[in-house]
């Protein structure tokens, strides 16, 4: 089919080794996509403008269900009807992004026949976007979409899609199940995945070690991050390997011929101090351990996490609207996670947005409203002693909040009893 | 309606799984990446498992994505993945297969092998001009000039350590912006324009009063065309841009070809390795969206990557360099102007300021 | 009234000097520690000067200044120096008359030398009960039993490094108490009792309310024994005893033998020796005043002193060490107590959270 | 004289190794000194009761004045009528507290035929401290005292009497002449130090160099620290000394004894890694040098700072009350100061001040100012380009003040061209 559009500026991004979205999209607007053929004209205008197309949302949505559907329309539609509604759904992603291709293309061929052929493989949050359909469009593809099992995820002021790393499918690291973490607060959450009922948005994402490759210390309101307890495991031989270098350095990732130098890469980046190589023997002084992955991810073949393992818990991890960034604080230092026996985890969830539901303002983010109300408030709430380990120190400034209950006396004196013993 | 199927919940993992996951989940006991793109993890179940990895442009029509289901068809019994930061796995168990996975890929031309290691991977991104309403800059595009120039370092290893790029179309950051090595983010820089004759229609005034972090929203009755309207102003000297008043009223818009670019931030980082999880600093301020390829923020990233790359020790990520050798010096190495507003005025502001002698000249 | 002289300003610092001093300003080669409590200065004239260190009291007679005095008459040509942490220092050219002036100290009882190197010296302090109007603590009786425990550490150089303490007697902090090794910090914790039927007879009641940094005070009516007065009442939930209402308002006061006493902080430096300057951080919230020898504020200095004795590397400061092996270590090998007291809530609390998963079980 | 009042518990603190002040006083309330004695009765009050027994302020001072002294009243007076009244007077110190004894007796002389003969040697901003006189003695103590060379310190919203730390009389390592910009400053604020115009108090501290023995940093609104730009001295045939173990470690701080291990105690620790030992030579990269004096500090005879030397100055250091303690700030990297040369010292502390002045609130001090402010509107009014080195790390928070000249085409924006090209 011939070009809708003239696109001199997007055709500059057919140029390059990267694969170009414009020489994809092009072919499918070519193929006769319209919504495609109207995306690139629109997308075009708005290089020369400089400026963005896209009205202000709108709210559309699929029955029952209070999010899932971003609304979204052109404010130039008489120019580029086939995008005037350019509504989003968010479909649920498998946990860690694993497909059956015969899986995915039930959604492809929903999309292909529904909407406009145009996804994000993935949203940020982690769902598979689907991009531009028009609102008569929204509920037959719900309809599809569920009855092939697929569900929504999240949008507004609900759960949002949780997401984790590959863990146990694919990396030696993983300290905690995360795909089965992942999938089980999804389920247990479907109602306020579905139904916005609380102040604001509230994100997990579980990572399998400290490496954090979901970047859940940075993006989710609880952050659960798979770690150990027990020491580092150590293959002597391995590491006699690694010093004579028949293994390459960081698991290959500086190219194979790069080596380890035990001495100058492991044990002098060790952030604690807490290695020791004689040129022999590589010893660990696990209680001085932070359990970083520096030295592990430097030899994989030697090291590897302890058997003890669990999670650590932050919470509060936001980006800067409106309080500025934050990122997770540690609140449970450790959390055992053996597989299906996540009761302490769903109690600890429950209490924290629990807590949150009842103090927090219109859109406040829980980690804002830690802040607001201060760290030990929320400990208080999800019932959890503190420890040194929720900071990285202790005040340094002398202002503290006494209650009156902690003072003898109370807080109640009489200035008569004062002055009898200093007169004014 | 009453057959309607909901809140049934995303497809069960495990379903998706070829059986070389589900005969080894939990098993794997090393990996090796055994050149740029090309992992191996072998499970103590003596599994050897080869992944490919190639770049997803994220955005993408359904006919990519075929393509994508056809190749794991072909070669890996249909199965595939897609990474955290939006790149495609491909797993093989059988070393000759990897050999014609490999060749079917380079046959296609845009599918090229890298994004491990230490190097330069996809760029987490937003929508841009694509689909959102807030942006300040697109999204895709600007990603596809910066991939195009640090292409040698996708499929490579040279770097001291992996550089993560993310790029967030406004302030609200979609994506682990704050935190990456180097995150470009489109910025505002006009206060919003008001619609005075329609705002009170399109929103709610207290709501879009108490939207603005600094107060600088104020209630206000204005004439247009002689009617006069309940509407808003809004104090510029204590505007920052946010575009929060945005979100929460459409009569309020932000966007301005002028007024709107990038800014880049450096240094920071996700994982818990050696130092801890930092938030990027501001590099640079501003740069004017230059549609289509973006060419000075294209030539200030690879500054800023080609200095980390000569200067930075191995193993050491991008805030972890410029911590090292001080902001003092990672401004001149870097050849970045330092400006007034580099200089933080927020509220944690004063935890920022340089309080002792130690500096280099 | 015509002749009388003002802002004259202090006698210049030369008319002050001894002959050695003016010989050799701004000549100093090196410096050497003898033994505790003596320096030796070494010059480019070749001229070597002995200091010797004893203990000042600070809160002292005219009787014991003279005391000095005549000691600076007999061994130092009429010449003495006071430190910045107020010992005194006795200087000397001569070798055999260092030996004598040692004689003379020693012969005194109450001159100890010391006070140099790794060790404790003085510990900086205020006026406590002995002079100020706001203290929750006394100053120079806790001082004296803080020395009288750490007496060989003041005599010997065997702590890992230096270890300064300072006292103040309220949150006012008069002196650098935000920045010690240790600091003794006297602190208030009842709300201020109000003397509404004088309140505003003494004070500005505008002022008041605003001299609260957490706007605890409201202004109101009260009525006492029938009659009404203007007054102000002060939330209690929102108090955090820091006196600054007191300061500006007498009928204010909030000393209460039950509601004071001692907090201690630890790991604050001022120097800009290997790590920057940093802020003392809260180790112990609050042990009650023990007059007259505060036995529980003694022990627990000494617990903290033994463990940073045992446990730091040399040459690295209380606050170093506190970094080197976590706050979490810190704790346990002190022996001291964590409680939600430790966690800021102030204005940057958040810049205090752990972000991270690195810590130590 | 037999004791006026009993006091057990000071008696408590005769004992003990440490010098006892209960004893001092003690003595020269034997002697006869009333004030001293009703001192020592009300202090013992005091340990009763655990609450201090001194009223609140009270304006008194001497004429022509605003600061300087002190006013105290006993709320006791009846039992304690020799501290009845007890105001201090702060006599402006020598800088760096060198006395001849015979001008310090001038002092000691007058304090004891007018005052209580109780002095604070020093107090904690560095004045001699005078306490305990009545109302009608300040103005004969203060005649006698100017007539002998001798004048009032600081208090109020005032300048307060600057300090320094003992420099280039007695120390290798005084990078600026420490005395005489103590000295120099206090003569020309004269005005401003004894008659309060300002927002609050302002404190300058002067310290030789990065070691900062008066403590400059915590606790002066303008810090004065002496640093140098060129290299460290070294001196081979000391270091030699050092490594072959002649030379005590860190000037003998730690007894003569402890030696030096070049590479494990000054290579390893300095903070920028830019130092080498290879056993014989010690190299400096001092380009990557920050000055902080460790090296030099562990060993004095084989490295001295630079010879090309000048000051760093740093704003706003003050303890907590309101906003939270301060610790000065970079403000200018690099001043030269030498003798007798301090107009730039002088103008830029003029352009602080007047800034402070102009905009800064009641009880407000510098640092405050600039928190609120910000630290580049500061830099503006002092008229200092920004640079890297004022700052420990830059923004993090995207929250940037553009100005409306920074930006093409301004802040007026018309709605109607918006909309002509963006549709509601
Ligand atoms: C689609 C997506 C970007 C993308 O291209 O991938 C997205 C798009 C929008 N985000 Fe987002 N956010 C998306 C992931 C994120 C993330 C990343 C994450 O979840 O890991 C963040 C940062 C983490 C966080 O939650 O803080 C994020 C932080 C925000 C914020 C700022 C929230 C804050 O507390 O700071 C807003 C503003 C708001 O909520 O008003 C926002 C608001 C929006 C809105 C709804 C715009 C608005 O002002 O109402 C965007 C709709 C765009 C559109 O029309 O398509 N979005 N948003 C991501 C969701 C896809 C998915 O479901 O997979
Ligand atoms: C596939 C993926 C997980 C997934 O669920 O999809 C993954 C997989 C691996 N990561 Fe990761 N990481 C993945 C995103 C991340 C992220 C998240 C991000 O970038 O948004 C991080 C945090 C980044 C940060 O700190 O800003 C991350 C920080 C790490 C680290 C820590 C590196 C460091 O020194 O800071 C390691 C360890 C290493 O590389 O030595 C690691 C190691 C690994 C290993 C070696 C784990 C293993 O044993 O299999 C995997 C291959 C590494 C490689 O590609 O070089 N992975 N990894 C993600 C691939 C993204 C991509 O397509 O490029
Ligand atoms: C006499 C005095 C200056 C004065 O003008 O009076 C002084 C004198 C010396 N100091 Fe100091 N310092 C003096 C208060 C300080 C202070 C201020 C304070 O404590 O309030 C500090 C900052 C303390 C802090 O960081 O909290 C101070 C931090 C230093 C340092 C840095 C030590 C470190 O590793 O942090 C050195 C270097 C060293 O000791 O190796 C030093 C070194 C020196 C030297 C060796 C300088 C020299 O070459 O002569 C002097 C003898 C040291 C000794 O006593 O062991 N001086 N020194 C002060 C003696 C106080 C006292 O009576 O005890
Ligand atoms: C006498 C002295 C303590 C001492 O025993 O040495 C002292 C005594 C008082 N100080 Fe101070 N300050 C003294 C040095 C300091 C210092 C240390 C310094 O100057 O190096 C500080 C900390 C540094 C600073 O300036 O921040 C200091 C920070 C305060 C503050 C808190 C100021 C702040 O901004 O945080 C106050 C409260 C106020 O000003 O309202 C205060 C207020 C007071 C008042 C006037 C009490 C009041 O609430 O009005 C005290 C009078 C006590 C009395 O009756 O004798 N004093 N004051 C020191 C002055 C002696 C001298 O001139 O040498
Ligand atoms: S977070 Fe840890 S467990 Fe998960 S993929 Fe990354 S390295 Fe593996
Ligand atoms: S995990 Fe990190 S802290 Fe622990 S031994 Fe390895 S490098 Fe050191
Ligand atoms: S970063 Fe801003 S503009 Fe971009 S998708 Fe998110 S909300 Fe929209
Ligand atoms: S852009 Fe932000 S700061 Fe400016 S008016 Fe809107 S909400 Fe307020
Ligand atoms: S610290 Fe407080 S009580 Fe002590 S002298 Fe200073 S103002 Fe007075
Ligand atoms: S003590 Fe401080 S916080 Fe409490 S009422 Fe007074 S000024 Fe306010
Ligand atoms: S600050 Fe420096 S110059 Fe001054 S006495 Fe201390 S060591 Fe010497
Ligand atoms: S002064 Fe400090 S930074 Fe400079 S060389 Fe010496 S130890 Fe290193």
């Amino acid at each position: 089919m011939a070009i809708k559009h003239q696109t001199p500026m997007l055709d500059e991004l057919e140029k390059g080794p990267w694969p170009s979205f414009v020489t994809d999209i092009k072919k499918m607007a070519e193929a006769g996509k319209e919504a495609c053929a109207d995306l690139l004209g629109q997308l075009e205008l708005s290089y020369k403008d400089k400026e963005g197309h896209w009205k202000h949302g709108g709210i559309v949505g699929v029955l029952g269900y209070g999010g899932g559907v971003i609304g979204r329309y052109s404010d130039v539609p008489e120019l580029f009807p086939g995008v005037e509604h350019f509504h989003t759904l968010r479909v649920n992603q498998p946990a860690s992004k694993f497909y059956k291709t015969e899986r995915l293309r039930e959604i492809l061929d929903i999309w292909n026949r529904r909407g406009s052929g145009m996804l994000n493989l993935h949203g940020s949050t982690g769902d598979m976007v689907l991009l531009g359909a028009f609102t008569e469009e929204l509920e037959p593809i719900f309809g599809e979409m569920t009855s092939k099992g697929w569900d929504l995820g999240g949008s507004g002021s609900a759960l949002r899609t949780p997401s984790c790393c590959v863990g146990k499918a694919r990396c030696e690291w993983a300290c905690i199940d995360t795909q089965d973490l992942c999938y089980t607060i999804t389920q247990e959450f479907q109602d306020e995945l579905h139904r916005p009922a609380w102040p604001y948005k509230f994100k997990f994402k579980i990572s399998g070690c400290p490496n954090d490759c979901v970047a859940s210390i940075a993006r989710s309101d609880c952050s659960i991050i798979g770690t150990w307890r027990d020491d580092i495991r150590i293959n002597a031989e391995a590491v006699a390997a690694y010093a004579g270098g028949e293994l390459a350095a960081n698991g290959g990732a500086h190219g194979q011929e790069t080596k380890l130098d035990i001495q100058a890469d492991v044990v002098d980046l060790c952030p604690t101090g807490c290695m020791a190589w004689d040129g022999k023997t590589l010893t660990i002084n696990n209680a001085e351990c932070t359990r970083c992955m520096h030295c592990i991810n430097m030899m994989p073949q030697a090291l590897r996490p302890g058997t003890d393992t669990g999670a650590t818990i932050l919470v509060g991890a936001k980006a800067p609207i409106l309080e500025g960034a934050q990122l997770g604080s540690v609140i449970v230092p450790f959390m055992k996670l053996e597989e299906g026996q996540y009761g302490d985890l769903m109690d600890f969830a429950e209490k924290a947005i629990d807590w949150w539901d009842e103090n927090g303002k219109n859109r406040e983010r829980i980690g804002e409203l830690i802040q607001r109300l201060g760290l030990s408030e929320f400990l208080k709430a999800v019932e959890i002693d503190p420890d040194p380990r929720h900071i990285r120190e202790p005040r340094s400034n002398p202002y503290i909040f006494y209650k009156e209950d902690e003072v003898p006396g109370g807080f109640q004196r009489d200035i008569a009893d004062y002055r009898e013993k200093h007169a004014r | 309606m009453q057959d309607r199927i909901t809140d049934i919940g995303p497809p069960k993992y495990d379903e998706m799984w070829p059986d070389v996951i589900k005969d080894n989940y939990g098993k794997w006991l090393y990996h090796d990446i055994l050149e740029p793109g090309v992992l191996l993890h072998v499970s103590e179940t003596g599994t050897k498992l080869y992944t490919v990895r190639i770049p997803g442009t994220r955005l993408m029509t359904t006919d990519q994505a075929e393509e994508y289901c056809k190749i794991a068809d072909e070669f890996c019994d249909g199965y595939f993945r897609f990474t955290t930061r939006n790149n495609i796995e491909f797993m093989v168990t059988d070393e000759s297969k990897l050999e014609a996975l490999k060749k079917a890929l380079a046959d296609k031309g845009n599918m090229p092998l890298g994004g491990t290691g230490a190097g330069v991977t996809n760029i987490v991104h937003t929508q841009g001009w694509v689909h959102c309403h807030t942006p300040a800059i697109d999204a895709s595009g600007v990603v596809k000039a910066v991939m195009d120039d640090l292409f040698e370092y996708w499929g490579s290893h040279k770097l001291p350590a992996q550089v993560r790029i993310s790029l967030a179309c406004c302030l609200n950051m979609c994506g682990a912006v704050h935190c990456s090595d180097i995150a470009i983010l489109g910025v505002h820089r006009k206060p919003p324009v008001i619609e005075h004759s329609h705002l009170d229609k399109m929103c709610e005034i207290p709501t879009t009063i108490a939207a603005c972090p600094t107060a600088a929203i104020k209630p206000s009755k204005e004439e247009v065309d002689g009617e006069v309207y309940k509407s808003v102003t809004v104090n510029a000297d204590r505007c920052m841009f946010c575009g929060n008043c945005y979100t929460m009223c459409p009569a309020m818009p932000l966007a301005d070809a002028d007024g709107d670019g990038i800014a880049l931030w450096v240094g920071g980082k996700v994982s818990n390795t050696r130092s801890m999880p930092k938030f990027s600093k501001l590099a640079v301020p501003f740069i004017p969206n230059e549609p289509p390829r973006w060419p000075t923020t294209v030539k200030i990233i690879r500054q800023i990557v080609e200095a980390y790359a000569a200067d930075a020790n191995r193993y050491e990520r991008v805030g972890e360099w410029a911590e090292r050798i001080g902001w003092e010096r990672f401004f001149e190495k870097t050849g970045l102007e330092f400006s007034h507003h580099h200089i933080d005025d927020y509220r944690f502001a004063a935890t920022t300021w340089r309080n002792s002698t130690q500096f280099k000249w």
